[in-house]
């Protein structure tokens, strides 16, 4: 897999160091500079949102900071969670003296290190936390908690992120988030690997004719692989997978996020959202501000993933409300 | 009573971070099988900064782990570093203020290097993770006092760790979701662990 | 190459209708269905602007229909320039009346139909034709009007979209769009190829290790092939051939285009990016309005194009102006 | 004097339409040494649609080329696809109102098309595209009565002028830019059209 790179070591330092140069908006902060904050700080009397994860994965996760979303974002190498001390940054740096969320997706590395963040925090600044669980590929529901957070975060950081603007306190942007959370499924599908800089081997390998349904966005199994299928009778399985666990309380509105995986053109994730809208409005559902779009990548993976956020008015409009980063704009 | 000074530490570290350079892609490729393909870039990376960590004046082996420990926290938040940075900053207490320390006692650290691990990353022992190899070892070399014979035994003990653990499935981690697919497979920690307690036991153990 | 499509022959018009579902401010239009046009329709007394090329380069050239870019767009299949059809109700959807500049890439196919599209309506309508043609690797200088029009052709949107929204009448719109075309310069590399849908065979075969310096988006080949090389060696290179080739008159601020082909990582485009910017520093330009991304895609190939965009005071305020399509907002 | 009318060009598009299925991929991979790669599926579908559309009644020559040419323009906007609908178009209006024509017009018709795609395409004879091997057709049967003879010399003519053009560089086109790299290929429109005649003559012409 070739990629227009120069020492494997040096891959997130230049692509975070061309991420703030391209978008003054987002600056480099912390002590290892593996932080990115909104470049004007954080407002006092807001509460604070931090995020967080491997690099490898843009626009998610430093592509999100911005007005009405992130405050910050720790961001680790390709694929490994940042380091407790970019964590601790990311906090301190997301203070306006109403505390921080910590709003990140579920995996052992992010939360041994935002956890330790917080314990070494404690005493000075008020933290909580909310983990992305959207993949419903990557447990069964009865351990919901269990799965890994995807696409579907972006959901979470855009409706607590607006909640966060209008002054709510700590625990309100907290209930928020962990709402949205709660609201939200994906499911993704991968038609080709992608390669951690400086390994090997992808980190799969796949058939020329074979697709795996359910993978994670770093190559974690899926539920099957098999033979390539159309367009349509994928997007069939995904959106009756992702329906079948709608939440208990779903309404009738949902917004849609079609999301590829790096590699995939547009066009194909048109193609497919095509067929998603049918199926949700065949079902009754109300679509409400479909994104379509590379909003969480695996590098040169190709693939896609569909995620489902089933809104209340209360995230409707939080979510309709606006914001602004280089990625996302509403 | 033999003992091991932070000399001996250092020299152990810089074997491990030579014999990374030959497990690197075989650990990635046993992570790729489950997870996210890493393993082995992480640990060579994470290891290479402690080989290159300046350690303190004095001698104090628990400043020296300390410094290690801070090394291994900068250098990663991968699960398995952070574990790794976890284990250093335990032994590192354990130590404290001391010049050596008995040989005698390195099973009882590993032992509180575990728990200190399972606290952090909330796995139990039968998960099939690295701390049952880690578990296996601590208690193989329990209160032996020689530095040879704690070294095959740790080799025989992650070793067979490795072996009983294969064909059970992986319990937490990225390799959660579909357990059974995993029974056959190596854990990458577990294997990695194995891997440098030979490489660092040097050829006479085994 | 695997596509998450349906048939071959429903791949455009699937994508059409997924981009017009999901972005409510285009819509479908034309008797072939082939006409991308604002959903307000044009300002009467506003100059329209119309474009039009072949399917398989999203955002380009439907996606950036919008307020301050285009009118309307005709689309053919993929890598197949309009049908003539297509492009007569694309000019007559941009025409309010006050004539309609056809701003398009020089490529025969292309040509052909707009020509013939114009003559049919040369009773109705006044029309003026602009032709992208920024892709230095296509042609040696002294034949610059042969050359391709590739990823720099968003810049003459952009500063003639704005232009025609200030009420300017055709002649200056015209003019000003030949300025941005005569200011830009584009060239790209290429890492793998991509495939037309229904091919049984990509559009071009490439080792493992090597690159393609030059070469269009449709895959025509380019200048040397060769190893790959670290990404500042080909960053280096690419500024180097684009500075070279700096029109006469050329001001000290330039805007730049760093453009994914399709599944380049945007953490590759960062990277890359940082070394345009440091380069063009060293040689005393400023950067204004940098673009990071995938603005012209050529589906899945992967590789980037980078642009230069020379301004001047006239078309810098052009290019800061408002504007906003699904995929650019300004 | 023998003559061909519409039943004749419509079976001669079928045999076309059925050739392309063999050729498309063929043609393909010529344009992809030089171009984008869709000659062929572009000329596949483009003579598909030829094939399905529904011809005018009457049995008029020029309507039925004029019911070809807008079922082209309206299949495709690629070059060569607009090059055949101009083609198709001159045809029509030279055929208007006739029931039949003469075997031996048939030459200057492909010369007036030839003229017509050099007016809409800009190109010139000898920059190696299709209109040298229309060229050279049209120039072969020029006056000949005789649908077999006609037929022969149209294969031989179109082979030739690929054979003598493969060593030639090509002009226009997407192949521009480094004519000389195309020393050596087979321009994928004049190919296409050397295929097509050896298709459409059947297998007793060669
Ligand atoms: N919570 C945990 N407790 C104990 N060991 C763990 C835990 N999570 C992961 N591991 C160990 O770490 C290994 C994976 O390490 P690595 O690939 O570096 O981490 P990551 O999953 O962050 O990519 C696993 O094979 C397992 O042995
Ligand atoms: N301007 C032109 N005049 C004559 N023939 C042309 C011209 N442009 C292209 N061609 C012919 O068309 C062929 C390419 O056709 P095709 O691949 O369908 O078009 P495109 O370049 O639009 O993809 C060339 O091989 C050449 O023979
Ligand atoms: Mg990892
Ligand atoms: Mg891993
Ligand atoms: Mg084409
Ligand atoms: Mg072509």
């Amino acid at each position: 897999m070739k990629k227009l790179m120069n020492a494997p070591g040096d891959f997130v330092d230049q692509a975070l160091d061309g991420l703030t140069l391209a978008n003054p908006s987002l600056v480099r902060d912390g002590e290892s500079g593996r932080v990115i904050r909104r470049a004007e700080g954080i407002r006092k009397g807001k509460v604070g949102i931090a995020s967080g994860g491997g690099s490898g994965h843009l626009p998610l996760f430093t592509g999100y900071v911005g007005r009405g979303l992130l405050d910050t974002c720790s961001i680790g190498n390709v694929f490994e969670g940042p380091n407790v001390g970019s964590c601790m940054d990311a906090i301190r740096l997301a203070d306006g003296g109403r505390g921080v969320l910590r709003l990140y997706g579920n995996y052992g590395g992010d939360r041994m290190n935002f956890d330790m963040a917080g314990e070494m925090l404690e005493d000075e600044i008020r933290t909580t936390t909310v983990l992305g669980n959207d993949d419903i590929a990557s447990a069964p529901p009865e351990e919901s908690a269990k799965r890994r957070g995807v696409a579907g975060i972006i959901y979470a950081y855009k409706i607590a992120g607006a909640n966060a603007e209008t002054g709510a306190d700590l625990d309100e942007v907290t209930a928020i988030a962990a709402k949205a959370v709660a609201s939200t499924r994906t499911i993704g599908v991968s038609l080709s690997p992608c390669q951690v800089p400086g390994s090997a081997k992808p980190t799969f390998e796949i058939a020329d004719d074979e697709i795996e349904m359910g993978m994670g966005i770093h190559g974690e199994p899926g539920i099957w692989r098999n033979k390539l299928r159309p367009a349509d009778e994928i997007a069939d399985e995904m959106v009756q997978r992702l329906l079948a666990e709608a939440p208990g309380n779903a309404g009738s509105e949902v917004s849609v996020l079609v999301n590829g995986l790096g590699a995939t053109p547009l066009e194909e994730l048109f193609i497919l959202y095509r067929r998603v809208a049918e199926k949700l409005g065949e079902s009754g559902l109300r679509i409400v501000q479909p994104l379509v779009g590379n909003y969480v990548t695996s590098m040169e993976m190709a693939g896609a993933s569909i995620s489902l956020c089933f809104l209340d008015d209360e995230m409707k409009g939080l979510l309709a409300a606006p914001a602004e980063c280089p990625f996302w704009r509403v | 009573m033999s003992t091991f000074d932070i000399q001996d530490v250092k020299r152990t570290v810089a074997m491990a971070a030579t014999a990374m350079t030959v497990l690197e892609q075989e650990l990635n490729a046993a992570d790729a099988k489950l997870g996210d393909g890493d393993t082995g870039g992480m640990l060579a990376r994470v290891i290479g900064a402690l080989d290159n960590a300046s350690l303190p004046d004095g001698g104090d082996v628990g400043a020296g782990f300390s410094a290690y420990a801070k090394a291994a926290a900068m250098a990663t938040g991968s699960s398995l570093g952070t574990l790794l940075a976890t284990a250093l900053m335990t032994f590192a207490r354990e130590t404290k203020g001391r010049a050596e320390v008995p040989v005698a006692e390195l099973g009882d650290l590993l032992a509180k290097a575990r728990d200190a691990m399972m606290a952090r990353g909330g796995a139990n022992l039968g998960d099939k993770t690295i701390l049952d190899a880690l578990d296996a070892v601590a208690k193989a070399i329990s209160g032996i006092d020689s530095a040879q014979e704690a070294r095959s035994k740790a080799v025989a003990a992650s070793g067979e760790a490795l072996d009983q653990f294969r064909q059970k499935p992986n319990k937490v981690g990225r390799a959660r979701m579909f357990a059974d697919a995993t029974i056959g497979m190596d854990d990458p920690g577990m294997l990695a662990f194995a891997r440098l307690c030979a490489a660092v036991a040097g050829p006479g153990a085994q």
